[in-house]
């Protein structure tokens, strides 16, 4: 459903990203992995429109998305958790679902997708009142998740969702990652935590100095000692 | 100061100080959401008030179909200023300053060809007298505060309850996570810049039925505007409300015990102390 | 080409010097200077100062032009704009001056005046300025020949008063806060006094300011009889009034100056502005000559403003001096003007007021005092100065 | 170093040229290019704190001092010209200093708002504070006089004003281009950095604020012995946002961005002078001028030569290396 | 006594402990580096060390001076200075600029020299400077804007700075990040010949090959708090470094 061909992005004189490709097939579960400053968040960056690419075709369900606008994109399926979760601070964890579902104005609709939600994140529903800004970070991560999902997306790119989180809300995140496949979305999910990336996806991809250095299945990735050199230079 | 002058001067205060927080309304919007400062404010002010005297007094439409329609206008025209000073200079806070600056001096200037050189005047639109503890306030001062009131509630429901509103907000806290909610920031930028003309005409055309109407009659209050969302905080909306109605008072109350350029002198000294130890104004964070 | 920035810089200038060089001149023109403000607050008066000075020479032009020396010349007005700025005061002077080679001036506004006297005397040019300035009508300033009523003159107006309301007593004034309102202020307070008047009051107020109950609360403490609005602009004397009326002063006013009463009636109400009385503004008995003033007006210039029939007076002294001296020497005109007796839209005028200013260059002639009945100016008297 | 040689050539030809102004153009030049020397030096004097990245919208205020203090001394106590020039320049850095100091805490828009909110109170204490300045009925001023010379004529005015203008020139230039220029420079970019590599960002910020204080200080001087005519009003904010907009039009990239931005926008007016839409052109002018040109008219050529050698390379404005 | 020691180092934002408790300690001439997952707290032990933050509680002491609550220029002028973790220049001026910025410390420029001097730098400056571009290797490039180098060599630019203020102890943020191996190998040995020429390293790095390589200690942050310290070989061996570092996965859930 997604297929990314030769993607470049530059910034200033430095090329972050020097010619990716990687695809995503429905209903799948695909990582990007990688040191800090491999270029994973900036794929997806470009992949959303929050950056322009310099060069390289993406598209998604065949149609374009080089040039378009961030709100363009999310319009045509595509939701992005980024980096560091991003909520509005200064809204609550109800008004931030709804901005999630800004783009859905059928009232039923996000009733419904709201009852899906709560089902999920109950935490949500208790805390729905609430700043966004007092949360705890997992469940700053789950809003930014939930926040995402309101959009009834095909395909969500999640960067960084154990970013700072203790292992047991990490394998909580990862339970809800599996659910969230479950009702048939496509997810990229871009990690530093190799292991939780490739225990959850199907297939990944590993990064190196906005590079791609290997991909394959992710049950042999684990396996590979080639990603553990990667992270830990051994 | 007797009692008498001390609540008369209290109550005109008010009226003016609703004013200056319309004024202060959409300064301290569009710099939340873009971090600029729009100077032509005072202009859009003007021709609020130059609306109201065409539509309501030449042409003899009734007052608030005028008022209304003033503020459409001068929305309108707000959105076509983001569309062709704000997008294409793509955020540059400084030539944003001085594109905004050249707008407010070419308004100015093209106002006395325009709306001709003698000191227009709209007529009365509410007259009479009233006591209010004990002192006579006229009605048209009066009936400033409920409908400023009215237009800040307004305002208020609009950002709170609106989807629209929620963008601005949204914006407001982070630009990037809005536009990855399908926010069009483009558009809800000119939105920003519709409203704060919008509220800048409703100033200009609340004035014009107790003022007198000339191309520079933004000036004063753009420049109070200034204090008060400096003393607010920058980008607080409950800031600029408290910051209009102490300036409103320190207007009224200070110009009468002791003439208006200590009063206003002493608003500029009162606020660059009030900065000295809070650098962010009463309700602002840090930018 | 990054070393060309420079080039930018020279390019710019050279294209200035050339650009603007003067050209080549007309012999038979005469140009006369108007230094005044066509943009900003102080439009309202500049740009009628301009247009009735433009409005007489194109008159004079039409019929071939103003003879002098037997030979027929055009007249033309250089008019720029300044703003009401000082520095643009001097600048446009001095391009008058230095750039146009301008011998005759009339320049509008009391602090503009004041910070080019010494400019306008050393080039030795002849000025007919409007403003109200302290010293400006001095035997410093020969070539000065100011050409508006100032306080000394209206203030005879006072006399009137007493003659005919001797009810009035206590006079509370209000002025603008810059010279030309000091020196009202100071030349008004000093004659009523001597006429027996009690000043109760005497506020300043800054050009901008629109809101005056602070200032009113204080003035209306005094309980007044009379309110005197000096050399204030029409917008702010309107506002005024109806801010006074509102706070329950029910009093009288008199404005010295210069002010369309309709802009003030607008402004504050038809019925508060009843009974103000006011100098320089007449709309009935509107006297033939001014009418047709008005006609030929408003059909050069579009928007009629009354403020035109005063401000003609440079045009018509300088015309008439001109005639007189058969000659384009500022010396020569100069001595003219101090003893030609010329018709303005009021009537007779000439130059004096030697015996009270030193020098007898302040113009003289009777000046108009209305009453607003109905929200008319009704001509109530044309007085003479108390000196001549 | 050829580039250095050219931009030399190009400044002694226009020190050349404005030396020779006096006998070949008229008296009006004389005049109107000693008011756009007095904008030079107000523009090029802000570029230090604006380089700090300090957006200061008040400077006029610092003239403002520079003014009254200079023509008092002048007036009252008969001090010669170039001992009230410096004494109002001092007291102009001594009066930024004193603001500048708690002012420095504030960050970006805040630091703004208050050198408006200075500029306002500066023109109203010379507006109400009657019995120094006689406020609003305005100050006149007498000539100046140089080691005992009277400067009467406007030539030797216009010289008094080249020198002051190119005395200021230089040493701004010099200190620019110098180690506290580049340290200036560098907490402009990235403040963090300079702060890590040792550098005391307060105190820097403080120096560049005081010292375009002291400049500021020694146009407003001039200004008064100039057009020996000083009235409040004419200080405010407006003047003030004049001087910022000089810098910004000028373009921000080179030392020469202010003082072109100051030329341009003072003669701007000159061609539309007499015409009733003056303002109107002028701001319109202006308007293009920052929609097409945001980096400001420096990168003009930088732009022309682009399009003439259709090189997209070519198009971006590089200031010249300093070694 | 070691050449910078941090006592129980807490910083707090709002109700969160960034740092907690934190005791760190390098000797004189040695690499140290300081890992840990994203968000463990490494930079927010930079910032409270180069005087960035200041600490919710603990100290710092350096060279045997208190320098807790110092400000970062005054840290500097001490003989601490720091790089960046982005890449953080001087982009619109010239490399040599940039490495003359970073001898700001040791200028000493009178007024005289400054308006009438002839050269804008004095000698031993531009030769300090020389040194420093030759040293690293950047001296081809000396000319030409910072933001007009490649990303390799911008961070080599951020350490030549660093280095042009002669630190005692340089605290090194990043590095390596986004360099291929080649460039990182050659930024690492670059970091030995600094250590070997007198001056005391330490680094955070994410790239673990480049750290395992070059530091002789090796501090492991995990959620604010110290989880391990020792040589590379004890710490990559453990398997609570190993876990915070590649993650749990779900199995151990």
């Amino acid at each position: 459903m997604l297929e990314v061909r030769d993607l470049k992005v530059r910034y200033g004189a430095v090329e972050a990203l020097k010619g990716l490709s990687f695809r995503v097939s429905e209903r799948s579960i695909v990582s990007l992995i990688g040191a800090n400053g491999a270029g994973k968040t900036t794929s997806l960056r470009a992949l959303t429109g929050l950056v322009q690419p310099s060069g390289g075709e993406v598209r998604f369900e065949n149609t374009s998305l080089v040039g378009l606008a961030p709100h363009e994109i999310v319009r045509l399926g595509i939701a992005h958790v980024p980096e560091g979760r991003r909520l509005f601070p200064k809204m609550t964890v109800f008004e931030n679902l709804k901005m999630g579902a800004y783009l859905r104005t059928s009232k039923a609709q996000m009733a419904s997708t709201l009852a899906m939600i709560y089902e999920h994140f109950p935490i949500l529903e208790e805390r729905g009142r609430q700043l966004a800004g007092s949360l705890s970070g997992g469940e700053q991560q789950m809003l930014a998740i939930a926040r995402a999902l309101m959009s009834r997306p095909k395909l969500l790119l999640l960067d960084e969702p154990s970013m700072g989180l203790s292992p047991i809300m990490t394998a909580e995140i990862g339970k809800i990652i599996r659910q969230i496949n479950a009702l048939d979305v496509s997810i990229i999910l871009v990690e530093q935590n190799a292991m939780l990336a490739l225990t959850l996806a199907r297939y990944g991809y590993v990064l190196q100095t906005g590079a791609l250095v290997l991909q394959g299945d992710a049950q042999e990735l684990l396996q590979d000692d080639g990603v553990k050199k990667a992270y830990l230079g051994l | 100061m007797t009692a008498a002058l001390l609540v008369q001067s209290a109550v005109i205060g008010l009226s003016i100080g609703s004013i200056y927080i319309l004024m202060a309304l959409g300064l301290t919007l569009m710099f939340g959401m873009m971090h600029i400062i729009n100077f032509a404010h005072g202009a859009v002010y003007m021709l609020g008030a130059f609306a109201i005297y065409y539509v309501y007094f030449q042409w003899g439409a009734p007052y608030f179909a005028a008022f209304v329609l003033a503020m459409l206008l001068l929305g309108a025209f707000g959105y076509l200023v983001e569309r062709s000073i704000y997008r294409p200079i793509k955020g540059g806070v400084e030539p944003t300053l001085v594109a905004l600056l050249a707008l407010t001096t070419l308004l100015q200037a093209a106002g006395y060809p325009v709306f001709g050189t003698l000191d227009k005047h709209v007529p009365p639109v509410f007259s009479g007298t009233r006591n209010v503890l004990g002192v006579m306030i006229s009605v048209e001062r009066l009936m400033i505060i409920p409908i400023a009131g009215a237009l800040v509630v307004g305002l208020y429901l609009f950002i709170n309850k609106t989807r629209m509103g929620a963008a601005m907000r949204a914006i407001e806290q982070d630009k990037e996570a809005a536009a990855l909610q399908g926010v069009n920031v483009n558009v809800i930028n000119g939105l920003a810049f519709a409203v704060g003309f919008a509220l800048a005409a409703a100033a200009g055309a609340l004035m014009a039925p107790i003022f007198k109407l000339d191309p520079m009659m933004g000036e004063q209050p753009l420049l109070k505007a200034f204090i008060i969302i400096i003393l607010g905080g920058l980008g607080s909306i409950p800031g600029a409300i408290l910051g209009g109605l102490i300036l409103g008072l320190i207007d009224s109350i200070v110009a009468t015990a002791l003439g208006a350029e200590p009063a206003f002198l002493l608003s500029f000294v009162f606020i660059i102390l009030l900065l000295l130890w809070r650098p962010t104004g009463l309700f602002g964070h840090a930018l | 080409m990054k070393q060309s920035t420079p080039f930018t810089l020279v390019g710019l200038l050279a294209a200035v010097l050339l650009g603007s060089s003067p050209g080549a001149e007309a012999a038979d023109v005469i140009k006369f200077g108007v230094s005044t403000p066509l943009s900003g607050p102080a439009a309202p008066w500049g740009i009628p100062h301009k247009g009735a000075t433009e409005l007489i020479f194109d008159e004079i032009n039409s019929q071939g032009g103003l003879e002098v020396g037997g030979k027929k010349y055009k007249l033309e007005v250089v008019a720029y704009d300044h703003k009401y700025v000082i520095a643009e005061g001097a600048a446009t002077v001095n391009r008058l001056i230095a750039k146009d080679s301008v011998k005759f001036i009339s320049i509008l506004g009391g602090t503009v005046v004041k910070a080019v006297e010494e400019t306008v005397n050393e080039s030795r040019v002849l000025n007919l300025p409007l403003a109200y300035a302290d010293g400006l009508v001095s035997p410093r300033n020969p070539y000065t020949f100011h050409s508006f009523p100032s306080p000394p003159e209206t203030v005879t107006f006072w006399n009137w008063i007493k003659q005919h309301h001797p009810n009035i007593k206590r006079v509370a004034s209000i002025t603008p806060n810059d010279d030309t309102g000091w020196w009202s202020l100071k030349v008004e307070t000093k004659y009523v006094a001597t006429l027996g008047y009690e000043v109760v009051a005497r506020e300043f107020f800054e050009r901008v300011v629109t809101d005056f109950n602070p200032l009113l609360l204080r003035v209306l403490a005094q309980k007044p009889d009379i309110i005197s609005v000096l050399a204030a602009p029409a917008g702010s004397v309107g506002l005024i009034i109806k801010q006074a009326r509102v706070l329950g002063y029910k009093g009288r006013f008199i404005h010295i100056g210069q002010m369309d009463t309709s802009v003030v009636a607008g402004i504050a109400g038809k019925e508060n502005v009843e009974g103000t009385w006011v100098h320089g503004y007449v709309q009935t008995p509107l006297p033939e000559k001014v009418k047709n003033w008005q006609a030929r007006y408003t059909k050069k210039h579009g928007e009629w403003n009354a403020t035109s029939i005063d401000f003609a007076n440079p045009a018509f002294a300088f015309v008439a001096a001109v005639k007189k001296a058969q000659s384009l020497d500022p010396k020569r005109i100069a001595e003219a003007l101090s003893t030609v007796e010329f018709e303005n839209l009021w009537g007779k005028a000439h130059f004096g007021g030697k015996d009270y200013y030193g020098i007898g260059n302040q113009i003289i002639y009777p000046m108009p005092f209305s009453e607003v009945k109905d929200g008319v100016a009704h001509l109530v008297a044309q007085l003479s100065p108390p000196h001549n | 170093m050829p580039s250095n040689a050219r931009a030399a050539t190009v400044f002694v030809a226009v020190v050349a040229l404005l030396i020779a102004l006096p006998f070949v153009g008229g008296d009006y030049y004389i005049y109107l290019f000693a008011l756009v020397f007095i904008n030079v030096i107000l523009a090029a004097s802000l570029r230090p704190s604006l380089t700090c990245g300090q957006l200061n919208i008040g400077h006029s205020a610092f003239m403002c001092i520079g003014a009254y203090t200079s023509a008092l001394l002048a007036k009252n106590l008969g001090v010669p010209f170039e001992v009230s020039l410096l004494c109002g320049a001092l007291l102009a850095a001594v009066v930024g200093l004193a603001i500048g100091y708690p002012s420095l805490r504030l960050r970006g828009v805040y630091f703004a708002m208050v050198t408006v909110a200075f500029v306002e109170a500066i023109r109203l204490i010379a507006s109400i504070w009657v019995p120094l300045t006689r406020g609003n009925a305005g100050l006149s001023v007498p000539k100046p006089s140089l080691l005992g010379m009277s400067l009467a004529t406007r030539t030797s005015q216009y010289y008094l004003a080249l020198v002051l203008m190119l005395i200021v020139l230089v040493i701004l230039y010099k200190l620019e281009r110098s180690r506290l220029g580049l340290v200036w420079k560098s907490i402009g970019m990235a403040e963090n950095l300079a702060q890590s590599l040792g550098v005391d960002i307060a105190n820097h910020k403080l120096l560049a604020f005081t010292l375009g204080c002291f400049f500021a200080g020694v146009a407003g001087a001039f200004y008064a012995h100039f057009i020996r005519f000083l009235f409040p009003p004419e200080f405010g904010f407006l003047l003030a946002t004049n001087i910022l907009v000089y810098n910004f039009v000028g373009g921000r990239g080179h030392f020469a961005g202010p003082v072109v931005g100051a030329v341009f926008l003072s003669l701007l007016s000159e061609p539309f002078r007499g015409s009733p839409y003056e303002t109107i052109f002028f701001s319109i002018v202006m308007l293009l001028t920052i929609l097409f040109l945001p980096g400001g008219l420096i990168t003009l050529p930088g732009k022309l030569a682009g399009l003439r050698r259709w090189r997209p390379t070519s198009g971006t404005y590089a200031p010249p290396a300093s070694a | 006594m070691p050449l910078l020691q941090a006592r129980s180092l807490t910083r707090h934002f709002g109700g969160l402990a960034a740092v907690s408790a934190v005791d760190l300690s390098v000797e004189e001439g040695e690499i140290v580096g300081l890992i840990g997952p994203n968000g463990a707290g490494k930079t927010t032990c930079f910032n409270l060390l180069s005087g960035f933050l200041r600490p919710t509680g603990g100290t710092i002491v350096f060279g045997g001076e208190d320098i807790t609550g110092f400000r970062p220029h005054q840290v500097a002028g001490r003989g601490l200075v720091r790089t960046f973790q982005l890449t953080t220049l001087f982009q619109d001026m010239t490399v040599r600029e940039n490495v003359l910025l970073g001898m700001h410390l040791h200028s000493r420029q009178g007024l005289r020299r400054l308006l009438f001097g002839r050269q804008i730098f004095p000698p031993d400056e531009v030769t300090g400077s020389d040194e420093v571009l030759e040293f690293t290797g950047l001296a081809p490039q000396a000319d030409q804007l910072a933001k007009n180098l490649p990303h390799g060599h911008q961070r080599i630019l951020s350490i030549a700075m660093a280095l042009a203020a002669r630190p005692r102890l340089l605290l090194l943020d990043e590095p390596v990040t986004g360099m291929n191996l080649e460039e990182s190998g050659h930024v690492m040995a670059l970091v030995k010949t600094i250590r070997d020429r007198g001056t005391t390293i330490l680094l955070v790095e994410h790239n673990m090959k480049a750290v395992m390589g070059t530091c002789e200690r090796v501090v492991v942050l995990n959620f604010g708090l110290k989880l391990a310290e020792g040589t590379p070989a004890e710490v990559s061996t453990s398997a609570a470094v190993i876990e915070a570092y590649l993650g749990a996965g779900l199995q151990h859930a």
